[in-house]
């Protein structure tokens, strides 16, 4: 029972993922005074490039074609990390957030190899850059985590949340909320948003994770895209599942998972919402302001880590 | 090194020690010779001696107690040891491994050493010579000291995060390959030697289960890095076997060339990386899991400085993946840069088979870590005594293989889509042809990250753009960017410029002139009188 | 109470002053030949010392060693001295780095400082203080004359004016060594001042001159 | 009578030699002298193992240190008349410079350093070791050069001085031996001394004295640094031969007669100040010479330079005493006897096929003289002390008896003298082997002679290092217990 509701969260994830990007996109745009395209729209583009055929450039070695595998079954195993409606999920009983971090690290890895794999300039470039970003986000990402590790003295992510939730609401540490804000910065950083990354150009001069898929068509590009959509949401999902679980369903009655389910969504509508508004609201950074904007999430986490000592006493 | 391993008294220990150093110094010197190779020889053979000398120190500090040098009588003295002394061989025993073993900044040795020796021979360097080190200093520090005040343990992991990320960041910027192996190593040196600091600390605050955990981690991860980073340099082998250069700039495209090599090269950087299902990541998730585990310490210290030690892992992990994606994104992916690299050969069948012994082994301890971890843990309780075996151990046992069906289940499925494939050329913006010279180098690769740690690189740069006249449209620009590493002039230039000094003030008092010499023993006759006179 | 008791009393006591007169005159010689005719001088002391203690002590073979240092050293050395110097036909200056006011000033220096440092020892070994303080003092001017002579003559010289403030050493401490060590010493002496003389001769013949203090190719 | 035996055959060798002028009659006769030489002085340490002390007449006695120094000088003296024979093969007929006179002078050196050893009068030992000055004098100004004549003349001036002041330590000793009311016969025998001194209470103040001249004076001889001047320059100028006959048994003959003084005051109340003044020798002879080793151009030079710096290190370990220290230093004695003979013979075919001893004349010697490059590595990583030879033994036990005596700072500092030592060796020599071979050696290939001798050198320093054969660690407990 348990492990199918375990599924079912990762389901939710991963199915969800294109409609969230659809909503940040709809919802941009209507900000924008645009009427933006149906926020169904993901799914059709998905769909479309799955039919379409793959071309690969004769340079390009197995790796080329093997990348997008690997992240896209990394990433969903990142989905399986994190629990939506019931503090459980299929690997976060003993899966930590250690393990959850390197396995985005994998994915990247593999993604920046195939950009590589293209043999152009703007691969090399994105590769590059995502480089130097996902390096500096990767501590900031950890410290934070483990510092609400620390207050809950569980490592695993289940547990962080079980522990979470039988915390009052109110009385929030201050660890919490700089933890949070280091990790909704690096959230930002590692799913390439405003205004560390923009989406939705494809400029030489700003573009990351667009310049590492350039080369990319069809079928991997659609897990490409699908891979990086389930990370946007997962992390979401991650962010409410440690700061903001309460309403999640204790037992496991049918009407309990689906109220958790609808407040589920309700949070992750304002989230998407948030999101949306900050980068309508902000113009991206330049690429070398970048490393500063991690510094300050770095040092918010490493402050959130002290911070446990101290609260404590 | 089987010599040092295996030795039970101090006696054999030296004996082996100083053999490992002459051996690979004659090994390395085998390969030809050029005066910087010289050179290089030259400094490595010092720094070695001069660790010697400390271990040799560390070791005879034992014996006014310990009344021989046998490992057992040594360890039972060293409890009746007054503390001074203890710190004092400690400290040693950390400076003399230490330049063994590569950690910043005794490390001048390693990147010059090991670009300069066979592959074959620096794969052992790296992969087994510094473990010797490690072994030795574990020896020194639990075995026979049997941890330390928790200073000690702060001083080792400094020099760890030191090591680890001074080590990755000129390893970034380096395009040799080689050099830049040897600057991982020092990298990974740096984190076993976090692990290490951290059990260290934990024994000093009576932590035995917890300081069992981190000597686990360090250990496995000794054996890890001796796994993939004789990979790697074998790898580096078959490459310059193949293309007569280990330059990163000159390669490229070499997959398609040298699949077997490339596949096995490719398994190493991603347990190098420490990334999942890789070997290198059990042992970095369980030196994270010991950092978070500081903070079940009372000490507030302790509780500070362990969970921050997160971050720095963390950057270095981050720091070696863009490493590796550029090593192995330049080197083996994408157009050739080079003729040689155009009529690359696949290695040999010899190699071929080693190197994908050695990748099989990443793979089933990243994917089956229970089999080791189970030895390991017996180990340090030995070791450590009084530890249970922790129970991340067994978790970490536990979870992989599930992530892993997960991940190659999903993975699998993905693969399965069927989808029609067509070759066409990469879109070249309306070039005609999009060249090698278009795609990024090395160079360019790690120049975001060169820039933005420049304070670490103190480079001196220099654009030179021919004809001077017309700077806008220059016929050839040359771009140099020379690293200076500002500490070895601080900490060595001066020591060794005394000396030099000393010895040609020496050199200058012998003067030719026999009277002077009659006038030196009179002198010495004289004022050994006049001692006598005053003293009896 | 012979003539000859007398004798040997006013030579023992006073021989030391003698002694001193030849060490002054030694370090302001100017001339090679003259040096050597006050080494034979002073040997001549030595020699007379020798016998008179020979004599008050009643040691048969002390007349065996004195007529053995009268013969070499105040025969036999000297005469190969003046061959040496006309067979070499070199200038028959000494070649001094010190003028000779400098030496005599650091002579008589020299020569308090022995009086100081025999003094402590002058009780305990019970010796007439004097003759050791002249034995020190000969050791002393040898060493000066060799330091301070760039000739190679001269500093074969000094080097047999400190032998000599040995010997007598020996002789005022102990009235000599067993007569077998003597003759072996004095053997070494003579085997080394012949080689001496072979080196003279070589060095004249690559060098074409006797300065010693212009060796100087071998440094460092 | 047996010990009359060797000294016989020196002397009536080197006379016997002298009659033949044929370059290689002289050379056979050489041999068979050296033959001859040898054996006696094999019987005679036999004797002694088998019968203890022997005693012949008043003057020669032979023990276990005697013994000691004996293999030494026999067994070097041997390697020493083989690599002549070859060595001076080019060499013709020149007033006291041909091999009969080479020869001839060599026997003449051997007597007198045997009889160094077996002289039982102190005032015999001071003689002899007068002779060996005066033997070897001409040995070094062999070649009649600029630098051999001036070398030689240094070599003659100051040794004769030192010796001189040892002379007077003697009468000093014996001095007060009388005035301690020993038969003036037998004060100088050092037997009847090291029975006498702990007895009958000699003046510590004379004891001194005579011990102060004692270490200036056996220590010119020895090259303690500051009366170390003459030994760079003998040794670089003389035949390679002769060079590996000084600082292998002439220095530790001069070493003998100062541990044979030790040993008689080692029991009074003067052997602390004794023992601190070897330790005071010796560390500022290592020191200083360790530091000129980096800045020689020289490499017979540089060799003199290392020959300082272990006689500093022998020094150490005597002046440490104690049973590790006593055996490393005396240990130390043949290890480097044998590892500095290598290295001179090495220096020495370098010499004759590059014509030159600078090192910034010679490079890539590994490729064009590959054997003797062998040599030369053995030797020198023999030499600096680096396991698996065996001088790595011995400094192992003098600083293991440093750090048990809980001599920190003394301890400290030989090993970073040490360091510089192979510091300076490492430079030189990989610049000498290494690198692009500049000038044809005039024939690579080595004789039978020479590497044979080389050989030998090897396998011994290979074999004491891995385990001291049981017969020489008895000679080395005899040796001792003369000094406890």
């Amino acid at each position: 029972m348990i492990t199918a509701i375990n599924f079912f969260q990762a389901l939710i994830i991963i199915l969800g993922a294109p409609l969230v990007r659809g909503i940040i996109a709809q919802f941009k745009a209507r900000l924008q005074r645009r009427q933006g395209a149906s926020i169904w729209r993901p799914y059709a583009d998905l769909a479309k490039l799955f039919r379409k055929e793959d071309i690969v450039p004769p340079t390009a070695s197995w790796v080329f074609r093997f990348a997008p595998i690997v992240l896209f079954g990394a990433t969903v195993s990142v989905a399986a990390f994190v629990p939506v409606v019931q503090p459980s999920a299929l690997l976060a009983s003993r899966g930590d957030f250690f393990l959850l971090v390197y396995l985005l690290a994998l994915g990247r890895f593999f993604l920046s190899l195939g950009a590589l794999d293209g043999g152009s300039a703007f691969g090399g470039m994105g590769a590059s850059r995502e480089a130097l970003v996902s390096s500096l986000a990767e501590a900031p990402f950890l410290l934070g985590l483990a510092a609400v590790a620390i207050l809950a003295a569980h490592a695993d992510i289940a547990g962080i949340v079980v522990w979470t939730l039988r915390q009052n609401v109110f009385n929030i540490s201050g660890v919490h909320i700089l933890a949070f804000i280091s990790l909704a910065m690096v959230t930002v950083a590692e799913t390439g948003r405003m205004p560390v990354d923009n989406p939705t150009t494809h400029l030489e001069l700003t573009m990351i994770h667009e310049g590492m898929v350039l080369e990319y068509s069809g079928p991997s590009l659609a897990l490409i895209e699908w891979a990086s959509a389930v990370k946007l949401h997962a992390m979401l999902a991650l962010l409410i599942a440690l700061f903001d679980p309460w309403g999640m369903a204790s037992s496991l009655s049918g009407l309990g998972i689906g109220a958790a389910l609808l407040l589920y969504c309700a949070k992750a509508a304002l989230f998407v919402i948030v999101l949306a508004v900050i980068e309508s609201g902000m113009a991206k950074l330049r690429m070398y302001l970048v490393p500063d904007f991690l510094g300050v999430a770095s040092a918010l986490s490493a402050l959130a880590v002290i911070f446990t000592v101290l609260a404590k006493r | 090194m089987i010599v040092v391993v295996t030795a039970s008294t101090g006696f054999a220990f030296l004996v082996g020690w100083e053999l490992m150093t002459l051996v690979s110094a004659g090994l390395i010197l085998m390969e030809g010779d050029s005066t910087e190779r010289r050179h290089n020889v030259f400094i490595y053979l010092m720094m070695m001696h001069a660790g010697a000398a400390a271990v040799v120190a560390s070791f005879f500090l034992f014996l006014p107690y310990s009344h021989s040098l046998d490992f057992a009588s040594i360890r039972t003295a060293s409890a009746s040891m007054p503390a001074g002394i203890r710190t004092l061989i400690f400290l040693l025993a950390f400076v003399g491994f230490g330049t063994k073993a590569g950690i910043i900044p005794l490390h001048l040795w390693l990147p010059r050493a090991h670009p300069i020796a066979p592959s074959p021979v620096s794969a052992l360097m790296s992969g087994v010579m510094l473990k010797t080190a490690v072994y030795g200093f574990v020896r020194f520090a639990f075995d026979f000291l049997g941890g330390g005040p928790s200073w000690s343990g702060y001083v080792v992991l400094l020099a760890g995060a030191v090591s680890g990320l001074l080590g990755v960041l000129y390893a970034i910027a380096e395009h040799d390959l080689k050099r830049l192996l040897a600057y991982h190593s020092v990298e990974n040196i740096g984190i076993i030697y976090l692990g290490l600091g951290t059990s260290l600390v934990f024994l000093a605050h009576q932590a035995p289960v917890l300081a069992a955990l981190a000597l686990i981690a360090a250990l496995l991860h000794t054996f890890n890095h001796a796994l993939f980073k004789s990979l790697l340099f074998l790898g580096a082998g078959a490459i310059s076997n193949a293309t007569h250069t280990v330059d990163l700039e000159e390669l490229g495209g070499l997959q398609r060339r040298m699949p077997v090599t490339g596949a096995t090269f490719l398994i190493a950087c991603c347990s190098i990386v420490g990334l999942p299902l890789f070997n290198g990541f059990i042992s970095e998730w369980l030196t994270f899991r010991s950092f978070l585990a500081g903070s079940l310490l009372t000490n507030t210290k302790a509780q500070i400085v362990l969970p921050l030690m997160v971050g720095v892992l963390a950057l270095i992990g981050g720091l070696a993946a863009a490493c590796f994606v550029k090593v192995f994104g330049v080197a083996f992916l994408g157009r050739p840069h080079s003729k040689e690299a155009e009529h690359a050969e696949e290695a040999p069948l010899a190699m071929r088979a080693g190197m994908g012994l050695l990748a099989a082994a990443c793979l089933w301890i990243g994917i089956l870590p229970g089999f080791f971890l189970r030895p390991l843990a017996s180990l340090a309780q030995v070791l450590v005594p009084g530890a249970g075996v922790p129970e991340e151990t067994l978790s970490i046992a536990r979870i992989i293989p599930w992530v892993a069906v997960f991940v190659l289940g999903v993975g699998g499925a993905a693969a399965l889509l069927k989808h029609r494939r067509k070759m066409v050329r990469t879109w070249a913006c309306g070039l005609p042809e999009l060249s090698s010279r278009m795609q990024y180098t090395s160079t360019a690769f790690s120049k975001p990250i060169r820039f933005v740690f420049s304070t670490v690189y103190k480079p001196d740069r220099k654009v030179e753009s021919l004809p001077a006249d017309q700077p806008y449209f220059p016929a050839t620009i040359s771009y140099r960017s020379v690293r200076t590493t500002s500490y070895e002039k601080a900490l060595y230039r001066p020591f060794v410029d005394l000396i030099l000094s000393a010895a040609h003030q020496l050199r200058r008092m012998q003067t030719g002139n026999i009277q002077v010499y009659l006038l030196y023993i009179f002198l010495t006759l004289v004022s050994l009188l006049m001692f006598l006179r005053f003293q009896g | 109470m012979g003539l000859v008791e007398i004798a040997t009393g006013k030579v023992l006591s006073s021989f030391s002053v003698f002694l001193f007169l030849t060490i002054l005159l030694l370090v302001v010689a100017r001339r090679i030949s003259t040096a050597i005719l006050l080494f034979s001088a002073q040997s001549a002391i030595i020699t007379a010392e020798v016998l008179a203690t020979g004599f008050r002590e009643r040691l048969a073979e002390a007349y065996v060693v004195g007529a053995l240092v009268f013969l070499i050293k105040v025969v036999l050395i000297p005469r190969a001295f003046f061959r040496l110097v006309d067979r070499l036909k070199t200038p028959r200056d000494v070649k001094a780095s010190t003028t000779p006011t400098q030496s005599v000033f650091i002579a008589a220096a020299m020569i308090y400082l022995s009086y100081a440092a025999v003094h402590s020892y002058g009780q305990s070994v019970r010796v007439p203080e004097d003759a050791l303080a002249a034995a020190v003092a000969l050791i002393l001017t040898g060493a000066f004359l060799m330091v301070s002579r760039n000739k190679a003559l001269m500093q074969m010289l000094g080097l047999l004016v400190l032998e000599n403030g040995i010997y007598l050493a020996a002789l005022t401490t102990t009235y000599g060594m067993p007569l077998v060590i003597e003759i072996g010493i004095f053997f070494d002496i003579l085997i080394g001042l012949l080689l001496m003389g072979i080196f003279t001769f070589r060095i004249r013949d690559t060098f074409d001159h006797l300065d010693v203090s212009k060796l100087r190719r071998l440094r460092g | 009578m047996i010990l009359l035996l060797p000294l016989a055959v020196t002397i009536l060798g080197a006379g016997f030699v002298l009659c033949f002028r044929n370059p290689r009659i002289a050379t056979r006769v050489a041999l068979t002298v050296g033959g001859l030489e040898v054996a006696s002085l094999g019987a005679v340490v036999w004797r002694v193992h088998a019968h203890g002390a022997l005693q012949a007449g008043r003057y020669l006695r032979a023990d276990g240190l005697s013994s000691l120094f004996l293999i030494n000088i026999a067994f070097i003296s041997a390697l020493v008349l083989v690599y002549a024979s070859g060595y001076l093969r080019h060499m013709g007929e020149g007033r006291f410079s041909s091999p009969r006179w080479f020869y001839a002078l060599v026997f003449l050196f051997l007597f007198t350093m045997i009889s160094v050893c077996l002289s039982a009068n102190l005032g015999l030992l001071w003689i002899m070791m007068e002779g060996t000055t005066l033997a070897s004098a001409l040995l070094v100004g062999f070649y009649n050069t600029e630098g051999a004549v001036e070398a030689g003349w240094k070599y003659l001036m100051v040794c004769t001085v030192g010796i001189a002041f040892a002379l007077f330590g003697t009468i000093v000793l014996y001095l007060a031996a009388v005035k301690a009311g020993m038969n003036p016969a037998a004060a100088l025998d050092w037997a009847a001394l090291m029975n006498a001194v702990p007895q009958m209470g000699f003046d510590p103040n004379l004891v001194k004295l005579a011990f102060v001249f004692i270490i200036v004076g056996y220590g010119t001889k020895i090259g303690f640094v500051p009366m170390h001047s003459w030994l760079p320059d003998a040794h670089a100028e003389a035949p390679t031969p002769i060079s590996a006959l000084l600082s292998a048994v002439l220095l530790n003959c001069a070493m003998y007669a100062l541990i044979r003084y030790d040993a008689i005051i080692s029991h009074t109340t003067t052997s602390a100040f004794a023992h601190t003044l070897l330790l005071v020798f010796g560390l500022l002879s290592m020191i200083v010479a360790g530091l000129l080793i980096l800045v020689q151009r020289n490499l017979k030079r540089l060799m003199a330079y290392s020959s300082v710096e272990h006689m500093g290190i022998i020094a150490i370990g005597l002046g440490l005493g104690g049973p590790l220290g006593l055996f490393g230093a005396l240990l130390h004695i043949f290890n480097h006897s044998v590892a500095k003979s290598l290295l001179f013979f090495s220096a020495g075919n370098i010499r004759q096929n590059f014509g030159t001893l600078r090192m910034d004349g010679v490079t890539g010697m590994a490729r064009t003289l590959p054997q003797t490059s062998t040599a030369l590595v053995v030797g020198s990583l023999a030499i600096v002390g680096l396991p698996p030879f065996s001088l790595f033994v011995s400094e192992f036990a003098i600083l293991s008896e440093a750090f048990s005596q809980a001599h920190y700072v003394l301890a400290v500092l030989f090993l970073v003298v040490l360091s510089v030592v192979f510091g300076g060796f490492a430079y030189h020599f990989i610049r000498l082997l290494c690198g692009e071979p500049n000038g044809v050696p005039a024939n690579s290939k080595l004789i039978p002679s020479e590497y044979t001798v080389m050989g030998i050198a090897s396998v011994t320093l290979l074999c004491f290092g891995a385990h001291i054969p049981h017969m020489f660690t008895i000679i080395l407990q005899e040796a001792m217990a003369v000094l406890r």
